[in-house]
């Protein structure tokens, strides 16, 4: 593989990883408080079609974006409504939410734009468009770093640099500051953050309103930033492979970065097999490269590469009294 | 077929022929859309069972199925689009899709400032092998150095509906240097033309007129007229002929589109030379290879 | 430490710290607290003591806000206070330390402290103050703990020093304990009562909640009394005696003496030698125990909780690996492995009662009859044929257990969870004891267990010994465990201090050999 | 909170939260423009208005009844089977294997080594998932969403490159031989007078109501599901009775994949008689909520999944009839998961009001 064709891959591993990074930070807030959240995926989809919708409809990718976090987190309160206020079982929810957002999401698209569960494509103003960073240019005639600066770094949607952004965030957030610390205690044992005089069911919505608003942004950046509008199921399993990677990342922001960015590199590969012939010398069958995430999070969770230890009080409802 | 009536492409036309026949003779219609391979012949069934008739389906999935029902409902006339199917009540409908893509790839061909042209297909299956050979030869028929790289995006029909992975493909091609890009790959289309437009080169349309998507940005469209073989079998309805039907350039199945959109972008002698070629293949004069006759391809190594 | 100050001082001349007027509390069915009155006086420590059940720790997390009372009104320092919330409580100046911690594992102590008690949206000002904090207050009350260190890897003793410290860093002035000393061995109860008379005598207010009649005696000034989630009285500890309070405790004069004839032991049933036992983290909590137990004989554990009784009887009933020889009836039993387990330990002859009938004993959304047949439900008896068991058999033998045993209410469709603390226990003993196993392992027979079943209990045990069979009786109550024993081994840390003869020991030498202080073991 | 009594933690409950499902998904179709009543009448003619309208919901109910016994099996050992439509597409590849080994000369041959088959690979596909978790705790619902994923790789890559017959462009299997033919229900004398016209319900509905019978003597009258049901219940339990929990989860999910796996003689033999991609069409996931639904015991699930086999069916029929997407099913299946799944303690806490004790007046 030459290098032009690895800032390639590169280039693509990023920008598959983005929605992957940006759902697996969400993930991590919910399940840092101790709810499990299966529904990124269904987030994820509502938040692409109510981007795509409002953007088309106005013409504005801002106003899109405002929409994707609305309809995600429409889909966030009932999962807090079922799993913190009513202590039902949190896996169900996530599992019930992914199918009604797989339909919602295609007849509301229907019956507004009559377009088979599609959005209508978006342009200019209504998507969000590559930006060039200080300096590409300039730099793109430096070897080896100027290339991939321009190439790989430089020139992506406002989103990824949001999502690359909010890895150190969370990493302050979640350790470097009071609501961090609640926030973790609250997944680990919500009897101790009780008890300390600090509300559960506050601190556990505002965890899973901050799911809401990052998985927003992942399904924005899918029909915003990624493709020109929204497609019937065009998450494809990401909030899924999301989940995934936060297990791989042990719930900690910065290794969320690796694992997505490792699961967006496969991903990316996976759309090269040409490539994978010419640098390893056979052919892989496409299907091997597509299911090669999976296989990846089975053997992590396997615990073939180190155990990876939930939030202890995860997927449990917090109950004084029986 | 799977990707869904507004993919913009193949199944759109087959829809906007069965809506213009509607319009024309104030006949109406009723539209199925499949959302897995095990609903098709339940929606089949359905379809005849309810009194329709005839019942035209686009996509060679169908082949299997309507084998099978075609029998169960002698009275009800079929066409199929894309597959040949042996069957009394049956009318297949096959188009010669290596000519118009050879057309198109001849003006990829001259269009290219890099030498290089892409294609990116849907499901790689021999029909749409088809569309790349004849492509490839067209590209080569002008500059015989071309290089041509070709990808596809899937193995199952899920590749009819892939944009993302569509665009993926397309801004890789354009990093190994095309600067043309054809997608036959049905929805999964919608990516490859986006992407093409946002990096600035060139790309191809197909079955419909894709050129309006992105004007000044797609070369031209190949055209399939699938509208046009809806259209015929409603029109014939009951009385529909059945057999095989080959829509050719000479038919007008096939051909290149010219526009408004991409006026600027076809010179003069672009058409002349393409138009040339085109006499010929009508005149029989010119043969276009075609890859499912024998499953190789003189100008493309798959 | 200063001098203790006098408690003779009268109570009613100074202002309450806390005032309870009319509290209820329900939980579903159960009442745990019946309108409840209680006054303590401030800068005293205030003693509630009461049966397993009576409702202390309900009132007292009602009083931290942790659960909100149906009825009643609390009253701080003489001011009307609502607490719908431990914010409220702390913010009213009131601490608590739970009978289970309520601490973040995986957190440091600083971070425990902290946690909920920050100075601002940042983190590490708040905790630089912590640790200056923490530093006065280790010197001023002997409290030291290693603020960086993760609160899983403290003793038990340390992390109820971390929830001390929590209280205190929030500047509580009414300091709630519940049960500590539970989890404590004698001497780690002595420094703690040396730290809450210092705290007294700085004038906060202790509340502190016990079953030991002897700690009440040592440490409080005043005592409450509850008994069935009412108040049954409070007075002066200066003033009363075990005696009385025993008898206010449980509603009549308590006798626990067991009428038992002399024991005829006979051969040896059980054999244990070096028996050694690690838990998941690698922690050794049996460190090599042997000991014999003859036909017709009770061999009584006593020790403090946590010193290595759970695991062995976990050990000898299959449910934990270990290591080391046992035989039973000259047979060894396999202690790793696929065979051992609590089935094989049946088969063998072995029935166990185990200490915590709820989450081992029973299954609790079970019926009484599948409860019956739990452990069990391989016996030919139980089967129709080689593939189906026989439901009618076992609920017809369900009937016959509940009669005998005086199960309320002897309905065998009834599910496990909807009978009482008492008689869940019966359903466990009934089945377990007519199961006639050679030895019986049984655990904490009598927690949370009224008087009349206890005593019903104790015969049953009795009844089998007299019957040649082997008992193991495992209990934290030295009474039960002098008034039943044939033999006394006192536990400690992972060993066997020594066995005693429960004729001629009394209950001050046993403490000490519970404590680690021992003539012949050490 | 007040407890209700059984009949109405059984009955009541799911009512309720079928109702509600059914109010939202009519504001739904009001919010898109849509007419509920309309939506509702052409799903019930559909469905449930012809002999033909049942061959179909029939049909979809016996996938259903397998993926819902096969949910319920694992749920009474605790464990969250997510993987039902992986185990259903192995389970096809099973009886594609099977079916296409030998002549079969007759469905009465073929059908065994069918159940087998698909039996044998539904149950495989479950056993590394169990293997997982019995051995390494790893979290079941992930490993079989992962190997949902897997499966479907596999079955493209086998589809595609091998068991494609040469010529052909979908990637789907050859046409089973005629020997493999299971006789569908206007096949079979006495129902062919009710079932006048060709449906898919076909014997693999006797079969489904006799695993629903099997299941429940399973459960409730086997040692086997004593164990499964004590574990499940309460695991630590368990180990003081002396079951093996390794046991326990390996068995539970084998049993819970062979009932997936066994799906396939319905839709892969019953139906289509070849393999084609993607065959299960998410019976797997409805296997969820048919299994919630149904309380998790087989009478529930038998009229469970006869309710979501009428969804389906309906759901197919508005597509065909009315101008409103076939998603508006999905919807409604997942907003039954929801309510019967997630917020069934609201619908508890709503009865509760009603049976509530009457205050006992306290003395003051
Ligand atoms: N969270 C709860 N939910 C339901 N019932 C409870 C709860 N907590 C306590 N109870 C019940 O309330 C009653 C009183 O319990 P409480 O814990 O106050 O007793 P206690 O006096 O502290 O007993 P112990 O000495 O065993 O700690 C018991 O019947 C108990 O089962
Ligand atoms: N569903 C029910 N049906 C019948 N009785 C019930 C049900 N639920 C609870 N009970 C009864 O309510 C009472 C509540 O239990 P509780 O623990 O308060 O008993 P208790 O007085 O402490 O008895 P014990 O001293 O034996 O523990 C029990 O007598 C129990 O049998
Ligand atoms: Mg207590
Ligand atoms: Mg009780």
């Amino acid at each position: 593989m030459d290098y032009a064709t690895l800032l390639q891959v590169l280039d693509t591993t990023l920008r598959l990883a983005t929605p992957l990074l940006l759902a697996c930070l969400a993930g991590l807030y919910s399940e840092r408080a101790g709810i499990f959240d299966i529904g990124l995926e269904g987030k994820m989809l509502m938040a692409a079609m109510s981007a795509g919708a409002v953007a088309y409809l106005t013409g504005s990718v801002w106003l899109g974006l405002l929409a994707a976090i609305v309809g995600s987190l429409l889909f966030a309160a009932v999962h807090g409504l079922a799993s913190i206020t009513f202590r039902g079982n949190q896996l169900i929810s996530g599992v019930a939410l992914n199918f009604v957002a797989s339909g919602i999401t295609v007849l509301i698209a229907q019956s507004l734009f009559g377009q088979g569960g599609r959005t209508p494509p978006l342009e200019g103003a209504a998507r969000f468009n590559p930006i060039k960073l200080p300096l590409a240019d300039e730099l793109a005639g430096v070897p080896i770093i100027g290339p991939f600066y321009a190439e790989v770094v430089s020139g992506h949607t406002f989103l990824v640099y949001v999502g690359l952004l909010m890895v150190p965030l969370s990493w302050w957030v979640l350790y470097r500051t009071r609501f961090g610390l609640r926030l973790r205690a609250v997944g680990e044992n919500p009897a101790s953050v009780d008890t300390a005089g600090i509300s559960v069911v506050r601190l556990r919505y505002t965890a899973v309103a901050i799911t809401g608003i990052l998985c927003g942004l992942a399904g924005a950046y899918m029909s915003t930033g990624l493709q020109a509008g929204f497609g019937k199921e065009m998450t494809a399993g990401r909030g899924y492979i999301a989940l995934a990677a936060l297990i791989f990342a042990k719930w900690r922001p910065w290794y969320c970065l690796w694992a997505t960015l490792l699961f967006g590199f496969f991903q990316a590969i996976a759309l090269r097999p040409d490539v994978i012939e010419n640098t390893i010398g056979i052919s892989i069958p496409v299907p091997a490269l597509d299911a090669l995430p999976y296989i990846l999070t089975v053997v992590v969770l396997a615990g073939l590469v180190g155990k990876a230890i939930p939030p202890r009080a995860g997927g449990e409802p917090y109950v004084k009294e029986r | 077929d799977l990707g869904g009536k507004f993919d913009k492409s193949f199944n759109e036309a087959a829809f906007n022929g069965a809506q213009r026949w509607a319009q024309e003779t104030g006949g109406t219609f009723k539209e199925l859309e499949m959302q897995s391979e095990a609903q098709r012949e339940q929606a089949l069934r359905r379809l005849a069972e309810s009194g329709a008739n005839p019942v035209v389906m686009t996509g060679f999935a169908f082949g299997d199925v309507l084998n099978k029902v075609a029998p169960d409902f002698p009275e009800t006339k079929f066409a199929i689009v894309d597959m040949v199917v042996e069957q009394p009540n049956v009318r297949s409908v096959v188009f010669t899709e290596n000519e118009g893509s050879y057309l198109v790839g001849m003006l990829a061909a001259q269009a290219s400032k890099t030498g290089t042209v892409g294609f990116i297909g849907g499901m790689d299956i021999p029909l749409i092998r088809k569309f790349a050979c004849g492509y490839a030869e067209g590209v080569k028929a002008v500059n015989p150095d071309a290089k041509i790289v070709v990808n596809f995006t899937g193995t199952t029909p899920a590749a009819w509906n892939d944009p993302v992975k569509g665009a993926e493909l397309a801004k890789g091609q354009k990093a190994q240097g095309a600067d043309v890009i054809y997608a036959a790959a049905g929805g999964t289309g919608i990516g490859v033309l986006q992407a093409a437009a946002d990096e600035g080169i060139l790309s191809i349309g197909v079955d419909s007129n894709q050129n309006y998507l992105h004007p000044g940005k797609v070369l031209t469209s190949m055209l399939k007229r699938v509208d046009n073989a809806v259209y015929e079998a409603f029109k014939e309805g009951t009385e529909l002929k059945t057999g095989i039907v080959v829509m050719d350039l000479k038919a007008e199945g096939v051909g290149y589109a010219l526009d408004d959109n991409n006026r600027p972008l076809i010179t003069a002698d672009m058409e002349a030379a393409v138009n040339a070629a085109a006499g010929k293949i009508k005149a029989g004069e010119l043969k276009v290879h075609d890859y499912m006759t024998d499953d190789s391809c003189p100008a493309l190594k798959f | 430490m200063g001098g203790g100050r006098p408690t003779s001082a009268a109570p009613s001349s100074r202002p309450f710290a806390i005032e309870l007027k009319g509290i209820s509390k329900s939980f579903g069915p159960v009442q745990a607290n019946k309108d409840i009155n209680i006054a303590v006086p401030k800068g005293t420590i205030h003693g509630i003591i009461g049966e397993n059940g009576a409702g202390k720790s309900t009132l007292m997390s009602i009083l931290y806000g942790f659960y909100k009372a149906d009825a009643g009104e609390i009253f701080v320092n003489g001011n009307l206070t609502a607490i719908p919330d431990s914010q409220s409580a702390i913010r009213a100046g009131i601490g608590m330390v739970f009978q289970h911690f309520k601490l973040v594992q995986n957190f440091t102590v600083l971070e425990n402290v902290v946690l909920g008690a920050e100075d601002g949206a940042l983190l590490r000002p708040s905790l630089a103050k912590a640790r200056k904090s923490l530093q006065d207050l280790a010197q001023e009350y002997e409290l030291d703990v290693d603020p960086d260190a993760l609160v899983e890897d403290l003793s038990v003793g340390h992390q109820q020093r971390v929830e001390i410290l929590k209280a205190l860093y929030r500047q509580a002035e009414i300091l709630i304990l519940d049960e500590p000393t539970g989890v404590l061995t004698p001497a780690e109860a002595d420094h703690l009562f040396r730290i809450l008379k210092g705290l007294r005598d700085q004038g906060k207010t202790v509340i502190l909640i016990t079953h030991k009649l002897r700690e009440i005696m040592e440490a409080t000034d005043n005592v409450s009394v509850m008994r069935r989630g009412t108040m049954v009285g409070t007075v002066k500890t200066a003033q009363t005696s075990p005696e009385e309070l025993a008898e206010l405790m449980v509603g009549r004069k308590v006798l626990l003496e067991v009428e038992k004839k002399p024991a005829h032991p006979g051969k040896v049933v059980l054999s244990v030698q070096d028996l050694r036992v690690k838990d998941e983290i690698g922690v050794e909590r049996l460190k090599g125990v042997s000991f014999e137990i003859r036909a017709g004989e009770i061999l009584g554990i006593a020790g403090v909780a946590g010193n290595g009784q759970s695991e062995l009887l976990a050990a000898l009933g299959g449910i934990q690996r270990a290591a080391g020889t046992v035989t039973m009836n000259g047979a060894v039993l396999p202690l790793v492995g696929a065979d051992a387990n609590g089935r094989a330990r049946r088969e063998a002859g072995i029935g166990h009662v185990p200490e915590d009938r709820q989450t081992l004993g029973l299954i609790m959304d079970f019926t009484a009859w599948e409860n019956v047949a739990f452990g069990y439900h391989n016996e030919p008896k139980y089967q129709k044929n080689s593939l189906l068991m026989d439901n009618d058999a076992i609920r017809a033998d369900t009937e016959k257990k509940m009669a005998t045993f005086d199960v309320r209410p002897p309905i065998p469709t009834l599910a496990a969870k909807n009978f009482s603390g008492g008689n869940q226990q019966k359903i466990v003993v009934a089945r377990e004891i007519e199961s006639d196993p050679d030895l019986l392992l049984i655990g904490q027979p009598t927690r949370g267990v009224d008087i009349g079943a206890i005593e019903f209990i104790h015969k049953q045990i009795v009844a089998l010994r007299d019957a040649g069979k082997a008992i193991l009786l495992v209990s934290v109550e030295l009474d039960e465990i002098m008034s039943l024993s044939d033999r006394i081994a006192v536990m400690f840390d992972g060993r066997i201090m020594g066995f005693r003869d429960p004729e001629t020991t009394n209950e001050r030498e046993l403490g000490l050999l519970m404590a680690g202080v021992s003539g012949d073991a050490a | 909170m007040t407890k209700l009594p059984t009949w109405a933690d059984v009955v009541l409950v799911p009512l309720i939260s079928l109702a509600l499902a059914a109010i939202i998904s009519a504001f739904v179709l009001l919010g898109i423009g849509q007419s509920p009543t309309e939506a509702f009448w052409v799903m019930v003619d559909g469905a449930l208005g012809s002999a033909y309208g049942w061959g179909y919901t029939l049909y979809y109910a016996t996938s259903f009844i397998f993926t819902g016994l096969a949910v319920t099996v694992a749920f009474h050992g605790s464990l969250f089977n997510i993987g039902g439509e992986g185990q259903a597409q192995l389970g096809g590849l099973g009886v594609a294997l099977v079916c296409l080994a030998l002549p079969w000369p007759h469905w009465t041959m073929a059908l065994p080594a069918a159940m087998v088959g698909a039996a044998l690979f539904g149950a495989a596909w479950a056993a590394i998932p169990a293997l997982l978790q019995a051995k390494r705790g790893s979290h079941i619902v992930i490993t079989t969403i992962m190997f949902n994923y897997i499966a479907s790789a596999l079955l493209i890559y086998l589809l595609v490159n091998v068991l494609r017959p040469a010529g052909q462009m979908d990637p789907a299997t050859a046409n089973f031989p005629p020997g493999t033919h299971l006789p569908t229900l206007n096949e079979i004398p006495i129902l062919n007078l009710i079932f006048t016209k060709k449906v898919p319900a076909n014997i693999s509905l006797f079969v489904a109501l006799i695993c629903c019978w099997l299941v429940w003597l399973l459960m409730w009258r086997t040692r086997l599901g004593y164990e499964i049901r004590a574990f499940g219940k309460s695991e630590k339990a368990a180990t003081y009775a002396g079951i093996s929990s390794f046991k326990i989860i390996m068995i539970a999910m084998l049993i819970s994949g062979a009932l997936s796996g066994l799906m396939a003689i319905n839709n892969v033999m019953g139906e289509s008689g070849r393999l084609v991609q993607n065959a299960s069409e998410g019976a797997g996931f409805i296997g969820i909520a048919v299994a919630l639904m149904g309380r998790n015991h087989p009478l529930g699930v038998l009229l469970a999944a006869i309710l979501f086999g009428f969804l389906y069916q309906g759901g197919a029929e508005l597509g065909l009839w009315t101008t409103i997407p076939i998603e508006l099913r999905t919807v409604v299946q997942g907003l039954v998961i929801l309510f019967t799944g997630a917020l069934d303690q609201m619908v508890r806490m709503m009865l509760g009001v009603f049976f509530r004790p009457r205050p006992q007046a306290r003395a003051a």
